[in-house]
């Protein structure tokens, strides 16, 4: 069972991100998943987070207690989330969005300049799947063939290349700073 | 979200400072939204009728204009959903001395709301309305309003509205305000202007104010962000003081008319009460 | 009857508990939603104006909650199944409607989302306020049938039963989920059309003009005619007979003239047996039994799993259908137990049943929650390791002082603003 | 606060509708807002016929939901206001219940029960709205509700309602019924300046400090009128002190917890109930409403037949009395219950007697509520009771 | 039987529909020996969502025809009213208008004074005598209704041409009915007949008159007659038609007369 946890604001599509993961997880591993999302009514813009749990089981408590994984795409998610993160747990920020502090002493931090990527492959909208990437080379929580196929399926027929494009570049980014 | 940034007293004061609760700002609104521009003009019109501030009071019911209340400071009350009039209504029959405005969005007035409009408009409760009408529902997401034009999309009319809109000054006058106007965002010192004299006016006062919605209604109609709706309303808005408010039907991207369409005399819901109770107090002493 | 394969969008799904429930209402065979937007529920009412034309289901978004709850209760009488969808607040103004239906004996759905209360409370965060509001929430004695689902998957399940219970026992039917459950994803499996079975509506089949609308089978529940069969209806909100004429205050008392209301209530109260559903697990040999539903319940676990590992013997009742109670299994249950603890997202509703059924043969413990979020895992565990401490009686509700109110009354919490 | 000294005071002749609306005067009230609905028009009409000597403000709105809601914009002007309803009204009010709790406005609701559920009876009297009074509105809540039996009740609890709801800042509600409503029968009124009055929980400190939901020790924050300048602003949505919305866990607690609790803490002040020949009683009859007229009746009548009979009267119905009905469970023999529903209130008897007592059930929804025969057989079977049985008893007749 | 009855069972026969497809939601208890009598089928709705209510029947069964009675003239129902109007929404909706209303035309109505201490006109009127009445037609208008027509309940020949004519009618009509309702008077009966008599007898047919200009003022002449009549797509066809062209094959149009 592994818990995650993806932070940032609203528009950044955070919610997404996880969505994609679950369905990777659920529908093209046939294992379980729970995402549940969190956000205020001023949901445009605001602090905006959710959290995954993967499982081979059915799971039966459905939130995070420590999680295993933050995926931080702002410096308030991170510092709102950090706390909950587990000995020797996973970091991953946007480089250019989020500075964090020195870490505890097993966790492990990877960064990606998400945002600029994404803006590279010409929409800053895309920087979640670029996360994605990254998230599933480091973690390997969830099969590359999965998450590819999810990404695929979440997306408009029209936006495929570009995203299955930006899932790469994050995926390859670890494997080339690597 | 940002933290109060505290004014030193040589710094140049946010011209509406004394307006608006600084305490709260940044606001929820999305850029490019007109909901901005809105309280803007009502608080440079609060400025220009030289109200007293402390005799006025703002009601709002719930969705993103909704919000007005909880940014202007002055005494404010943030309702359930679609009673801000009947709120409001109870405040100034409560003290005639207030100078209430609702300030809300057309899911919240002319939805489920749409009866206590009509009806404080037949009555002539004394308040002043300001509806922003940007078509759609978009605190919960972008669902069908009763002003979204035929054939547009919507959360809840994935393949086109199947409804005509309400036609508000329309409903308004016909219902009996007795000032009605409509503005769009762009129109900032017009509506200003049509805020003041309506502050001033007895009565029961309508404008409506059309807003873009950049997060929502343009987005899933594919209209550009809140910069290329103000360009439309450049565009195609046409002044018509006085047009006959029947001819005033919005559709999807049609030109809209706007301007101020009634301005009468009618004794307001509290003169009337006052003078038939004053009726009966003399048939009882005769 | 089996499920129809045009509503049925058989597959795998990741998606929310709304989306679910949406599916769920179109895979039952319903034709019309009349629905207003309100956050936490409106994804439901997306979901199915978007899927329902496909399948020749109509949605409509009506001016406001009453006029929802109205329009479905005359399509009811149209002859179709028919929902709405809200949440707290537009619940709210449902009320005297459903008391309407429910004397009217009209099959129709409710989905309530519920979120944190009172008033607009937190439209984004959870809450289970509302459940005696389903119960008492409009005037005058009637009976309702309410279901709490815990994960999207049951919103898709229960929406189907709580269709099939509608029809079968014409009473309105509340599927009384939280925000947690309609915003939550996971994975839903729906199945193929010919898996899934459906109760039809009991019309009446009988000579025209002979037609009773409120005459009752042996089963208590009157067979129904459409509006259009030309049966001649009249179906009025009044007390009335079976004939379905008002009864006037002069002749309510006469035999002849036996009002209608109290088999409204006999019907679901004699039948409770049929329609409660529960889930037990390790009650056989439990001092301490946990009763909770909805979110509360998949919550619970974690709890449970905490005080297990301190060696309690601690059972898991699960309120599927809430409504009606399950008073006789509460009765028995409490003979043979220390205790029971009841979390959940409100400050004390469902506890008062389960106190009232328990007679005083066993404790009661209530974990509080104000609503927009829920237990702490370690609440539940620590209320479960006091009620099996305490072997005294006590003849009150005992209240579990949890984590949050003693960080916000006790050690001057301050909000954060 | 002051009053009109031309309120009505002696002796008087009046129906419970119009013993509420000279309550409600004799209190300070000066506003109403209402639609018509039976059997409540006559709390309106008098209302009115009244307004014009003591200047009183009335509106009939377009519907229940905009009455109340007029009700609370009017209460923070500064007036002291009333609506009157009965059960559809009542439903269509749910709504601004909870706000006026979230808002925290003193305001007095009057419900004059029919028979229900949806339009049932119009002109007859029922109880079956004593739930809905309590759970009616989604959310947590506590609401205040008084039961009057007389129209000489209907005067005083409407001066208590307002008492209550202006020393606990939240609605109360004034539970009558058909019966009580229209019978007519003596009221007496006391002398102007021995009316108790509570006056609002004004805020007097500085303008720029005030915070709408700042509350004293008592857990119960003060309030000041609109146009007095001090630019507050109030929500529907989760609060802090200052009114703005904070929407998570601790505030959701730290707003709501309060709004149970400043009731739950103060029960003890607020719950009255009337006991009587209840020391030495076997079987107690817990009543509330016009069904305690026959109580009393029944009571007598089995204490001629030798069966030791004692009333519990139910003044405020919510919060109900359960450490009371708890302790005398312990000593009595069996409690019985006439309401006119189908069974509410007995409830909350059978939840607090902890199957130390029975519990009968004697419905009068199909009833006459002078019908003192029915009761009294209930008694006399009960009483042959060789044990408890844990469930509600309803002997049919 | 009540003139409005008879007007609606004279309209129902010249419109040449079978009665048992017609259903009445109504805020106004009929008489059910009535109800037996027309071969109708009748709901007694709560105050109010008459409109609601019928809206749910015509779109489960687009078959129906739906003739709601609203008797509260627009009061707590007014904001179904004036959404159906705007929807379009296949209704025919008979406003029974029983104001009362002191002077027509300068003349004062037939109304007693209370024997009480009440003011008459406060006697469970819709309207207190110090607020002003909609004018019905003026709003139905301008929310979209497709005929309008008001008459005084003895006009009964010309209540039956417009009940038969708009029953026939697609969309969204109204048909206002000057008549003292006979359930907000019980008890006051006698002054009914007067006050009927009065109405009649102080209005002018003006078929045609814009709606604008027919609201009813103290010195004035009531205005009756059939006022508008336009052509628009039903809430049923513009559902079909805007469905069928965004989804094409995929979408079964919603049936019945208009589908």
């Amino acid at each position: 069972m592994a818990e995650i946890r993806f932070a940032g604001y609203g528009g950044q599509g955070i919610v997404r991100a996880a969505i994609i993961a679950g369905k990777a997880a659920t529908i093209f591993e046939n294992r379980f998943a729970t995402m549940n999302q969190s956000f205020g009514p001023e949901a445009r813009g605001g602090a905006c987070s959710s959290q995954l749990i993967l499982s081979d089981n059915e799971i039966l408590y459905p939130y995070i207690i420590t999680s295993a994984v933050l995926v931080a795409m702002s410096q308030e998610g991170y510092t709102v989330f950090e706390p909950e993160l587990n000995e020797g747990g996973i970091l991953l920020i946007d480089e250019d969005l989020v500075k964090p502090k020195p870490p505890r002493s097993k966790i492990k931090i990877f960064s990606v300049p998400a945002t600029q990527i994404a803006e590279d492959l010409g929409n800053r909208i895309i920087a979640n799947v670029v996360m994605l990437g990254f998230f599933t080379a480091i973690t390997k929580l969830v099969s590359k063939e999965g998450m590819e196929k999810a990404v695929a399926d979440s997306v408009p027929p029209r936006f495929k290349e570009l995203n299955l494009t930006a899932f790469n570049k994050g995926f390859q980014h670890y494997k080339a700073s690597k | 979200m940002s933290t109060l940034k505290t004014i030193k007293s040589n710094e140049v004061a946010h011209p509406m400072e004394n307006l608006l609760r600084m305490d709260r700002i940044p606001h929820i609104w999305c850029p490019g939204c007109g909901i901005g521009t809105a309280v803007t003009a009502f608080a440079s019109a609060l400025d220009k009728s030289k109200v007293d501030l402390d005799k006025v009071c703002v009601v709002s019911g719930i969705g993103c204009t909704g919000r007005v209340a909880g940014y202007v400071k002055l005494d404010s009350f943030h309702t359930t959903h679609g009673r801000a009039i009947a709120f409001a209504t109870g405040i100034t029959l409560g003290n005639p001395d207030l100078k209430v405005v609702v300030f809300s969005g057309d899911g919240d007035l002319i939805s489920i709301g749409g009866n206590h409009f009509i009806h404080a408009a037949r009555r002539n409760v004394n308040m002043l309305v300001i509806c922003v009408n940007n078509f759609i529902y978009a605190m919960t997401g972008g669902q069908v309003a009763p002003t979204t034009p035929l054939a547009t999309y919507a959360t809840t009319s994935p393949f086109g509205c199947v409804e005509p809109p309400f036609n508000i000054p329309y409903i308004a006058d016909s219902s009996g305000a007795v000032y009605v106007a409509r503005w769009t965002a762009l129109h900032v010192r017009r509506l200003t202007n049509s805020i003041t004299e309506a502050l001033n006016k007895p009565g029961f006062s309508v404008i409506e104010v059309i807003s873009p919605c950049a997060m929502y209604y343009s987005r899933i109609n594919k209209l550009g962000d809140g910069l290329d709706m103000m360009k439309f309303y450049h565009d195609n808005s046409k002044i018509k003081h006085g047009e006959d408010t029947k001819n005033l039907d919005i559709g999807f991207q049609t030109p809209i008319t706007v301007g101020k369409f009634v301005d009468r005399e009618r004794p307001t819901y509290t003169e009337s009460y006052k003078k038939w109770l004053s009726d009966i107090k003399k048939e009882k002493t005769k | 009857m089996k499920a129809e394969p045009k509503n049925v969008n058989t597959g795998i799904y990741y998606i929310d508990g709304d989306v679910a429930a949406g599916q769920g209402a179109l895979a039952a065979g319903c034709r019309f939603i009349g629905g207003y937007p309100i956050t936490p529920s409106t994804k439901a009412a997306e979901t199915f104006a978007e899927i329902a034309p496909k399948a020749g289901a109509v949605f409509i978004q009506m001016e406001d909650e009453l006029a929802s709850i109205a329009t479905i209760i005359g399509a009811s009488y149209a002859g179709v199944k028919t929902m709405t969808i809200t949440s707290g607040p537009g619940y709210s103004l449902m009320m005297e409607t459903i008391g309407f239906g429910a004397m009217l004996e009209a099959p129709f759905v409710i989905l309530n989302v519920q979120r944190g209360g009172p008033s607009t409370g937190s439209p984004t965060k959870t809450g289970q306020a509302d459940m005696m509001q389903a119960r008492w929430g409009s005037h005058g004695d009637y009976e309702i049938i309410a279901i709490a689902p815990e994960s999207p998957q049951e919103m898709f399940d229960y929406a189907i039963k709580a269709f099939n219970l509608a029809e079968k026992y014409r009473c309105p039917v509340m599927i009384m989920a939280d925000e947690c459950v309609g915003h939550m994803t996971e994975k839903v499996v729906i199945p193929k059309a010919d898996t899934i079975e459906l109760a039809t509506r009991k019309f009446y089949k009988g000579p025209k003009d002979k037609y009773l609308p409120f005459k009752p089978d042996k089963d208590l529940i009157p067979p129904m005619a459409k509006a259009g069969d030309g049966c001649n209806l009249y179906i009025t909100g009044d007390t009335h007979n079976e004939k379905g004429y008002p009864i006037s205050s002069q002749n309510l008392k006469t035999k002849t003239h036996k009002s209608t209301t109290r088999r409204l209530i006999d019907k679901i109260k004699l039948n409770a047996d049929k329609i409660i559903e529960l889930k037990e697990e390790g009650i056989e040999d439990a001092d301490i039994i946990v009763v909770s539903y909805g979110i509360s319940s998949r919550v619970a676990v974690k709890g449970i799993e905490l005080a297990r590992e301190k060696g309690i013997k601690v059972g898991s009742l699960r309120l599927i259908t809430v409504w009606p109670f399950p008073d006789k299994k509460i009765a028995e249950l409490a003979k043979n137990i220390k205790a029971f603890v009841i979390p959940e997202i409100n400050y004390g509703q469902v506890v008062f049943d389960v106190e009232r059924c328990a007679h005083g043969e066993a404790n009661v413990v209530l974990i509080p929650h104000g609503g927009a979020g829920v237990h702490h895992p370690e609440d539940i565990s620590d209320a479960i390791e006091y009620a099996d401490r305490e072997n005294k009686k006590i003849e009150k509700i005992i209240e579990w002082k949890t984590k949050l109110e003693k960080l916000i009354f006790e050690k001057g919490f301050k909000l954060k603003e | 606060m002051k009053t009109n000294s031309k309120i009505l005071t002696g002796t008087h002749n009046l129906s419970g509708n119009e013993a509420c609306v000279e309550g409600a005067i004799a209190v300070g009230c000066r506003f109403l807002s209402g639609y018509p609905i039976q059997p409540a028009i006559k709390i309106m009409q008098r209302f009115l016929s009244r307004a014009y000597k003591v200047d009183a403000t009335y509106v009939q709105m377009e519907d229940e939901i905009s009455a109340l809601a007029a009700l609370i914009g009017a209460v923070w002007t500064g007036k002291k206001g009333i609506t009157a309803t009965s059960g559809p009204g009542l439903s269509l009010m749910m709504e601004h219940i909870g706000l006026g709790v979230m808002l925290e406005t003193p305001c007095v609701i009057v419900d004059v029960q029919r028979v229900g559920p949806s339009i049932g009876i119009p002109d007859h009297p029922g109880q079956g709205d004593m739930m809905q009074a309590r759970w009616g509105s989604h959310g947590d809540y506590e609401i205040i509700a008084l039961s009057p039996s007389s129209p000489q009740e209907m005067f005083d609890f409407t001066i208590r309602a307002f008492n209550l709801s202006e020393r606990y800042r939240t609605p109360v509600a004034l539970m009558a019924d058909e019966y009580v409503a229209h019978i007519k029968e003596k009221v007496i009124i006391s002398p102007e300046k021995e009316i108790k009055i509570e006056p609002r929980r004004y805020y007097k400190g500085p303008k720029d400090k005030y915070l709408p939901f700042k509350r004293d020790k008592d857990f119960i924050p003060r309030m000041v009128d609109i146009g007095d300048g001090y630019k507050f602003h109030v929500t529907g949505l989760t609060h802090d002190d200052r009114g703005y919305p904070v929407m998570n866990e601790e505030c959701q607690e730290y707003n709501v917890h309060p709004l149970i609790w400043k009731i739950r803490n103060y029960v003890d002040d607020i719950i009255d109930i009337k006991e009587t020949k209840i020391d030495d009683a076997e079987i107690v009859i817990v009543s509330y409403g016009a069904p305690s007229r026959i109580a009393i009746k029944a009571m007598k009548e089995a204490r001629k037949l030798g069966i030791k009979v004692g009333s519990l009267k139910l003044n405020t119905v919510w919060p109900f009395p359960e450490k009371r009905i708890t302790e005398l469970a312990r000593k009595v023999k069996a409690f019985v219950v006439p309401e006119m529903n189908y069974g509410q209130i007995v409830l909350e008897v059978e939840r607090c007697s902890y199957g130390n007592a029975n519990v009968v059930f004697v419905s009068y929804a199909e009833k006459n509520v002078d019908n003192v025969d029915d009761l009294l057989s209930a008694i006399k079977q009960v009483i042959k009771e060789k044990e408890i049985k844990k469930e509600i008893i309803e002997y049919h007749t | 039987m009540n003139p409005i009855i008879t007007a609606f069972a004279k309209g129902i026969k010249k419109s040449g529909i079978k009665p048992s497809r017609i259903s009445v939601p109504s805020d106004i208890p009929f008489e059910p020996e009535i109800v037996n009598q027309l071969g109708i089928d009748f709901f007694h709705t709560i105050r109010g969502r008459a409109i609601a209510f019928g809206t749910g029947l015509k779109l489960g069964n687009p078959d129906l025809i739906v003739v709601p009675f609203i008797g509260d003239l627009m009061t707590i129902g007014g904001n179904h009213f004036v959404h159906s109007g705007r929807r379009n929404m296949d209704l025919l909706v008979i406003c029974v208008n029983n104001f009362l209303y002191r002077e027509i035309n300068g003349k004062s109505a037939p109304i007693q004074k209370h024997e009480n201490e009440q003011i008459t006109t406060q006697k469970f009127s819709p309207y207190s005598t110090f607020e002003k009445p909609f004018n019905a037609t003026h709003l139905a208008n301008s929310c979209g209704a497709v005929y309008t027509a008001r008459w005084t309940a003895l006009h009964t020949d010309e209540l039956a041409d417009s009940i038969a004519e708009a029953l026939n009618k697609r969309g969204f009509s109204m048909i206002e009915v000057l008549s003292p309702g006979p359930n907000y008077y019980t008890g006051i009966k006698k002054i009914e007949s007067d006050l009927l008599k009065f109405y009649y007898e102080n209005s002018v047919i003006k078929n045609g008159e814009s709606p604008r200009n027919v609201t009813i003022n103290s010195d004035e002449k009531i205005v009756v007659g059939k006022f508008t009549e336009k052509e628009q797509l039903t809430f049923i066809e513009q559902y079909n038609l805007q469905l069928g062209k965004v989804l094409g094959s995929k979408f079964t149009p919603h049936g019945g007369r208009n589908g």
